[in-house]
Order: structure tokens, then C-alpha cells, then sequence
């Protein structure tokens, strides 16, 4: 395994920026998916409000 | 972590115990082989695309393949291998093997006893059967031998647990000043909250379930039985998916190139795991009557906040990736990508079920939210979601990393990489089908559980596309998978079949950036976390099940009279409840 | 402990994102009024569901001027009664129990949904609105014949809906 | 090549649920695509894909994983 590195990178010089990047797009995602699901698929369905009790 | 003292493969090393962990592994592929073409035989049914047996029957085919499935494929397959994290990571050998094979064979015993129950449902001939799915819902009965058969098996993994127990506090006292090594503290961790939440359903079928299936006890209270279930029935689902995490944190880096970014907030992980796994289980309920909305928004509020470990997982794992790919060379914010060993199936099957779980994490973000539940609850989309959990993230790393245990255990070299790397991307690509038309086939309202969702006189009103397309979508991820399965069982047989080698790497895991010299040392202290999780289960559950049976008996309405103290605890706790959940109101 | 900043921030976020999601489950809850299905209603004795009076002759019936109640018996394999017709903008409480194991009552492709267990009364409340038919299933699993376990849900305009003679 | 013959595999494999997921966020949209347009489109895309892989890379960057193994 160690014959494939090229150099060795250690704690202090590592920023995961890439990951970071792939992190934040997952971040994005989520929120809007979330939102998207609780406003439109859920409060827009039929028979929304359940349970209040007149 | 000095492993270089004592090179060779797990083989060479540990031979009784590999020999204990193979044992396990091949069970686990029995079941993992049976089970999928369960699984493929239910999609066909359901779909009407192929129905052998009558729709009376679906339903031992049902829990067949989830017995087998998320019980016996995936608990064979993680004492394995949390046996071979304890092992390696404390460089000596378990105890008293005699014990071990004890423990596996409790486990086995119980599977065939259970097994036995389950298929007899197929037979009229035999007077047997255990039709009642993997969540036992009583006033469903089974046969006895189903209960008494889980009930071994859950007993034999207590004592699976309690060897790498004994492992540990014979390490600990020949190296007292020394931190528990990572995988270790893993195993041990996962191994405490194992035993707090299968209290559940231990209770549940001893105390209950068995007399009353034997005939012993006249009824049992169905809304009881089912909490106690569900106390266990979320923790078991970590069970299974701790392993995966654990082989994510130590073995994915060492496969990247690289090392795991940090080991004291891996610490943190699963401690917290420990501490939350439990006191969530209610979430299950959501949609029960009988269960107060405060406690139902208490457990959602827990179960929230068991998304951080997995989130700060998704970090620390694609970090310690990106760690591997820079030291090989790779560049750039996603040009890393490339430098990742994809030609491996090891690493390509555990990358790509982590993926997955990323997708499944969002569909399990909505199945934690509390009212939202009356969206989903029992539809399709719950399906969808643990195919991508217990179905991906779990089974997919577990056929993965085989690809890197099976010569480690055997001194036998994989039989072909390439038919490796294939079976983990039809995987992928089954799954993807799959679960996507099973998500969406949910949101219109599909149900889960039947063998027939088809009605007459009303159409699911499908947004995108049609029913149609989407069972079709569902019948090719399926058999995808079927022969994803296939595949990975032929690699196993064939690699078991080759000739030992002697060009194996060692046995070994993943360095660390950051050690466990960073991580304070009140982390180790597992006494301590029990003991907040043994609280915070209590502070859960108490209440819940106090006035579960408060208000219906011990052995549910029509059954005995509730204890005088329960009905004065029931009425305290509720008075607090209600005033915290008016403030919030 | 060294945290790395990336990591400090990521932490932040998530929790951001745990946060928000509990705040719109509590809007749901304060802000739309959606409850969830609870222990308000007094428990039945499931074998004597014949003695309950209500439970024994189930049905709509008219409670307010534009309010129904709705009783329903689940059981192995069948909704009684299995359609249910209701008038369109009306308040509608269903309340199911089960006489045998435990089921569910769901309106499909709606939100109204709840588990039937034995013993409890599962009670929900929606709105009606648009006249129209859904499908009432059973989506808990309840038996070898839990698949032909369905029913309909009749949504008919104001004018043209009747209550149904008692028997 | 820009990227290992596996490395390809993959790529091609995680267009799948990329494409299906579009898919789906499309028709929320607005946009519907029919079975026989969505496979056009995952073909155009893996044609794009395999364009850019076996394109020269115009950086002229070394690369070392891949399919020597």
C-alpha cells in the first residue's frame, strides 16, 4: 500500500477542503429536500389537518 | 496500533479464532443467500409479476427474509467481526475459546429453531408456523419454538458480547495505563447499549410472549409487548450498523492511502450512540394510540439528536478518504475523487454504501420528524429507507470488506477482484432503482407489508411517471440485487475453494492523524456512560410504560388490574409531561 | 482535543440542521394545529366491543352542524362499516378500535392515518374539503388475509349527502 | 485517460441514481420525461462522461491510480 504514496501528508499541513466542498452540497441538499417534504408533500396533501380538534 | 511486531495475516496470528470468526461468517452467507431470494421471490409476488405460492403464504416469505436477513446475516457477520477488531486491536486471542464456539452455538441453535418455526408456515402438513413478520406484533401468535429460538439467539449474543468483555479486562490489567485501542472501544460500546435495549424484547418474549405461546398465560397486552419491542427494535438498527461504522473509521483510511482523520471524535461517536441509541425506540410509534403526544415529541427530540453522530461521521470518514487520495496524489476540491482506489471492491462497495447511507440519512430525517410520520408511516418509502441502512450501508460493507477478511481468515487470495467490483456496483445500481420507486411509490400512499397492493376501486395518484414504471423499476433493482447476491456468493465459494498463498498483506488497520492521546480521557470511561444511558433510557421509557400499563393491565384490557403504584407514578409523571409540554405548546 | 476548524464548522451546522428540524415539527404542531394521535380516548375492552355504545352499531353520525363522528371496528380482514360517506367541508373525527389484533386505519395518499390496537381508541380529526373518493386500507399487518383489507373513504357534496337509516 | 478504467465503472455507475433523481426533480417542475427520453439522456450523459475521460488531459497532470495494477 505504501508503495502507491506519493508523499505523506500529516494532521497539521491537512485541510479536508474537498471535503468540505462535497459536505456543504450534502448540506444544501438536505435542506432543500426537507423543506420541499414538509411544505409541499406534507402540509400540501389532502386531509392535511389531522387531529385539531374543533 | 503496533502491529508490525506480530505480521502475517488475521490467520497467522489467531488461528482458533479465525477459525470461530469463519464459522460465523459462512452462517451469515447461508442466511444472506436464502434471504435474498426471499427477497427476490416477495418483489416478483408483490408486483404480480410471479406468484408461486398463495398470498396466505407471502407472509412466511416475508419473515423469512427479514429474520434472516437483519438478524442472521447481519449479527452472524458483526460478531465476526467485531471478534476480529477485539483480537487484532488488543494483540491477544479471546479467553476461552470453548466459550466462543459456546456462543456461536447458542446463536446457531436459536436461528434453526426459529427458522424451523418460520418455514413450517409453508407446510400445512407440519403444525407450525411463525407468520408474524420480524416485529412479532402480538395478539399474532407464533410457535413457541420461534420465540424460545430468538430468545437463544439474543442470549448467545449477550455472551458474544461479554467475551470481547473478558478480552478487554485481561488487557486492561496487564496494561493499565494504556487507552483502549479504537476498535475495541467500538466493539465495547455498541456492546453496552446492545444489552440495554435487547432488555426489551428479552422481557417481552420471555416474560409474555413465551408462557403465552405455550399456553401458560391466558393474553398479553398488545400495545405493551409492541413498546417493548420498538425499546429494542430502533437500538437493534445500530447494532447492525455500528459494525459498518467501525470498518468505515478503521479500515476504509488504511484502504484509501491514508489514516482515520480523528480518533477522539470517533470516541465521541459512539458514545454517543451508547447514550442515545435507546431512548428513541418510540419513534416507531408515532401514528399508536394509547401513547401520549409528550413523550412522543421527547423521543423525537432524542432522536434528532442521534443524527449528530452520524452527520460528524460523514465528516470524519470522507475526510480520512480525502487524506488517502492527497498522499496518492490526488488535487483539487473534487479532482481527489479520482485518486481513490477504485479498481478496489473493498474500497469502491464500503465508498459507495456510504453514499447510499448519505440518501438514506435524509429519508431517515423525515421518518424522525414526529407529525410528519402520518405522511409515510407504514408505506413503501419506510422499505425504501432501510434497503438503504440495513440493506446498503450495512450489507454492502459487510460484502465489501469480505472481499478483505476472506483472505485474511483463509490465507487465500479473493478469486476474482473484478466479478468483486462488479457485484458491489450492481449493487449500487439495483439499490438505487429500488429504492427510489419504493420512496416514491410511498408518498402516493403503497403500503408496505402485502402481498397484494393492489385494490380495486382506487389508483394511487402517481406524481412522476406511472405505477407501472415504477413496479418495473422495482422488479429490475430486485433482481439486480438477486444476482448482485449470486455473484458475491460465488466469489466466496470459489476464493474458499483456491489455494492458500503466502503474498497476503497483513493483517492490520488504519493509523490515525489525530490519536487517542487528544482524546480526554473521560471518554474511556464507559461506567460513567452507561450509566447516562441507562438514565436517559429510564427517563424515556418510564413513564411510557408506566402508564401503558396504567391504563390497560399488565395483559392489556379485559386482562388484571394495573399495580396500585404504577397508577400513582403514571399520574405524577403525567402532570409533569403535560406542564412541559404546555410550556412548549 | 483538536477539533479542526472545517470540522468545528460542520459540527455547527449540524447542529443547525437538528435544530430546524425540531423547529418544524413544533410549527406543524403550534402553528397548523396537527396533532398526534394520543391517549385522550378512554380504553374499550376489546372482546365486548357488542356491549359498547358505540362501538356495537358503527357509523357516521352527525354531532354539529357541519360535524361528524365516525365509528369504526376493525378486524380480521374488514373495516365495518368498510365505506364511510362523509360531506365535503365538514369536520370529521374517526374513532377506530380493533376487536382482534392490531391494524391501521389509512386514508391513501392522504395524511390521515393511525395504528388500531386493541384496547385503544384511535381518534383523528381532519378537515374535509373537495367532494371525492379515497381508498381506506389497512397498512399494518394483521393476518394471511391483511391484503384484502380495505375499504373507501366517500367525500359527496354538502347537498346531496344523507345520513343512512339506522338499523 | 483521465481516470482509471474502474474509476469509469464507478462514474457511470453513480450516474444512475443521478439520473433518476433528476428525473424525479424534474417532474416537480414541470418537466416530464417519458422512460424512453430519460435512457437518451443517461446515454448522452455517459457519451459526455466517456469523452472527457479518454480526452487528453489538457493540464498534462500526471496520474498514478488506476489500471496498472
Amino acid at each position: 500500500m505504501s508503495s502507491k504514496l506519493q508523499r505523506e501528508i500529516g494532521h497539521d499541513e491537512f485541510d479536508p477542503k474537498g471535503t468540505l466542498a462535497l459536505i456543504t452540497i450534502y448540506f444544501v441538499i438536505i435542506s432543500v429536500l426537507w423543506i420541499f417534504m414538509y411544505f409541499v408533500e406534507f402540509l400540501g396533501n389532502d386531509l392535511t389537518v389531522v387531529g385539531a380538534i374543533a | 496500533m503496533s502491529l508490525g511486531a506480530n505480521s502475517g495475516t488475521y490467520l497467522d496470528q489467531f488461528p482458533g479464532e479465525a477459525k470461530v470468526i469463519r464459522t460465523a461468517f459462512y452462517s451469515s452467507f447461508i442466511a444472506l443467500g436464502i434471504g435474498a431470494l426471499m427477497g427476490l421471490l416477495q418483489v416478483f409476488h408483490r408486483l404480480d409479476i410471479l406468484r408461486l405460492i398463495p398470498s396466505e403464504d407471502y407472509y412466511s416469505y416475508l419473515t423469512l427474509h427479514a429474520v434472516l436477513l437483519v438478524l442472521t446475516f447481519s449479527i452472524f457477520f458483526l460478531v465476526g467481526v467485531f471478534t476480529w477488531a477485539v483480537t487484532t486491536s488488543l494483540d491477544r486471542g479471546l479467553e476461552d475459546l470453548r466459550y466462543t464456539w459456546g456462543w456461536y452455538g447458542l446463536m446457531a441453535v436459536g436461528t434453526l429453531m426459529a427458522g424451523v418455526a418460520i418455514i413450517g408456515g409453508f407446510f400445512d402438513s407440519i403444525p407450525m408456523s411463525a407468520a408474524v413478520l420480524y416485529t412479532f406484533y402480538a395478539p399474532l401468535q407464533a410457535h413457541p419454538l420461534f420465540y424460545l429460538g430468538l430468545a437463544l439467539f439474543i442470549v448467545g449474543s449477550w455472551l458474544a458480547g461479554l467475551d470481547w468483555f473478558r478480552s478487554w479486562w485481561a488487557w486492561r490489567s496487564e496494561n493499565p495505563d494504556e487507552r483502549i485501542p479504537l476498535p475495541t472501544f467500538m466493539a465495547l460500546t455498541t456492546t453496552l447499549f446492545w444489552i440495554i435495549s435487547s432488555m426489551g424484547v428479552a422481557i417481552s418474549v420471555v416474560v409474555f410472549l413465551l408462557p403465552w405461546s405455550l399456553g401458560l398465560i391466558g393474553q398479553v397486552d398488545a400495545l405493551l409487548t409492541r413498546t417493548l419491542f420498538w425499546f429494542f427494535g430502533h437500538a437493534v438498527v445500530y447494532f447492525w450498523l455500528m459494525p459498518a461504522y467501525m470498518l468505515w473509521y478503521v479500515m476504509l483510511p488504511k484502504i484509501s492511502g491514508g489514516k482515520l482523520f480523528s480518533d477522539p471524535l470517533a470516541r465521541v461517536v459512539f458514545v454517543l450512540f451508547l447514550i442515545l441509541s435507546t431512548p428513541t425506540g418510540i419513534h416507531h410509534q408515532y401514528l399508536d394510540p394509547g401513547i401520549a403526544e409528550g413523550f412522543k415529541f421527547i423521543v423525537m427530540v432524542n432522536t434528532m439528536f442521534l443524527l449528530l453522530p452520524s452527520l460528524l461521521t460523514a465528516f470524519t470518514v470522507v475526510a480520512s478518504m480525502e487524506h488517502g487520495a492527497r498522499q496518492r496524489g490526488g488535487t483539487g476540491y473534487f479532482g481527489w475523487l479520482r485518486a481513490l482506489p477504485w479498481r478496489d471492491p473493498v474500497f469502491a462497495g464500503m465508498a459507495l454504501a456510504g453514499l447510499m447511507f448519505a440518501a438514506a440519512g435524509f429519508s431517515g430525517m423525515i421518518n424522525a420528524g414526529m407529525n410528519i410520520n402520518y405522511l409515510v408511516h407504514n408505506t413503501w418509502w419506510i422499505v425504501g429507507h432501510f434497503h438503504l441502512t440495513i440493506g446498503t450501508a450495512v450489507a454492502l460493507t459487510f460484502m465489501a470488506t469480505t472481499y478483505w477478511f476472506l483472505p485474511q481468515l483463509t490465507n487465500k487470495e479473493i478469486w476474482s477482484k473484478s466479478v468483486g467490483l462488479a457485484q458491489v456496483l450492481l449493487w449500487f445500481v439495483g439499490m438505487t432503482l429500488m429504492s427510489n420507486a419504493m420512496h416514491r411509490s410511498g408518498l402516493v400512499g403503497v403500503p408496505r407489508r402485502t402481498a397484494e397492493p393492489q385494490y380495486s376501486g382506487f389508483d394511487y395518484e402517481v406524481a412522476a411517471g406511472s405505477m407501472a414504471e415504477l413496479n418495473m423499476q422495482v422488479a429490475i433493482g430486485g433482481t439486480l440485487l438477486f444476482i448482485s447476491t449470486l455473484l458475491f456468493l460465488t466469489v466466496v465459494v470459489m476464493t474458499v475453494w483456491g489455494s492458500k498463498v503466502d503474498t497476503l498483506p497483513a493483517n492490520g488497520y488504519a493509523e490515525t492523524l489525530s490519536g487517542p492521546e487528544d482524546a480526554p480521557l473521560v471518554l474511556d470511561n464507559l461506567k460513567l456512560w452507561t450509566a447516562i444511558a441507562v438514565v436517559l433510557v429510564v427517563l424515556a421509557y418510564a413513564l411510557p410504560l408506566a402508564s401503558i400499563i396504567g391504563r390497560r393491565g399488565l395483559f392489556g384490557p379485559g386482562g388484571s388490574p394495573s399495580p396500585q403504584f404504577i397508577d400513582t407514578l403514571v399520574f405524577t409523571g403525567q402532570a409533569i409531561v403535560d406542564s412541559a409540554v404546555g410550556v412548549i405548546r | 482535543m483538536k477539533i479542526h476548524t472545517y470540522e468545528k464548522f460542520w459540527l455547527a451546522a449540524s447542529m443547525l440542521l437538528i435544530v430546524g428540524f425540531i423547529l418544524t415539527i413544533t410549527y406543524g404542531t403550534v402553528g397548523i394545529g396537527i396533532a398526534m394521535v394520543d391517549d385522550s380516548a378512554d380504553t374499550v375492552d376489546p372482546d365486548n366491543l357488542g356491549d359498547h355504545p358505540k362501538f356495537s352499531d358503527p357509523g357516521v353520525e352527525q354531532v354539529g352542524e357541519n360535524e361528524y363522528d365516525v365509528y369504526v371496528r376493525a378486524l380480521q380482514f374488514a373495516f365495518i362499516p368498510g365505506d364511510v360517506e362523509v360531506p365535503a367541508n365538514s369536520t370529521v373525527t374517526f374513532h377506530v378500535t380493533s376487536s382482534d389484533v392490531i391494524h391501521s386505519y389509512s386514508v391513501v395518499g392522504t395524511n390521515a392515518n393511525t395504528m388500531v390496537i386493541p384496547g385503544e381508541v384511535a381518534t383523528i380529526t381532519v378537515e374535509t374539503e373537495e367532494p371525492g373518493e379515497h381508498g381506506i386500507i389497512c397498512t399494518e399487518y394483521c393476518g394471511s388475509g391483511h391484503h384484502n383489507m380495505a375499504g373507501k373513504l366517500i367525500i359527496v357534496p354538502e347537498d346531496e349527502f344523507e345520513l343512512e337509516e339506522e338499523q | 485517460m483521465r481516470i482509471s478504467r474502474a474509476g469509469l465503472l464507478v462514474a457511470i455507475a453513480v450516474l444512475v441514481p443521478i439520473v433518476v433523481e433528476l428525473r424525479t426533480v424534474l417532474v416537480h417542475l414541470g418537466v416530464e420525461m417519458s422512460v424512453t427520453e430519460t435512457g437518451l439522456l443517461a446515454a448522452a450523459m455517459v457519451g459526455v462522461l466517456l469523452a472527457w475521460a479518454v480526452a487528453p488531459d489538457v493540464r498534462g497532470r500526471k496520474r498514478s491510480n488506476g489500471e496498472s495494477e
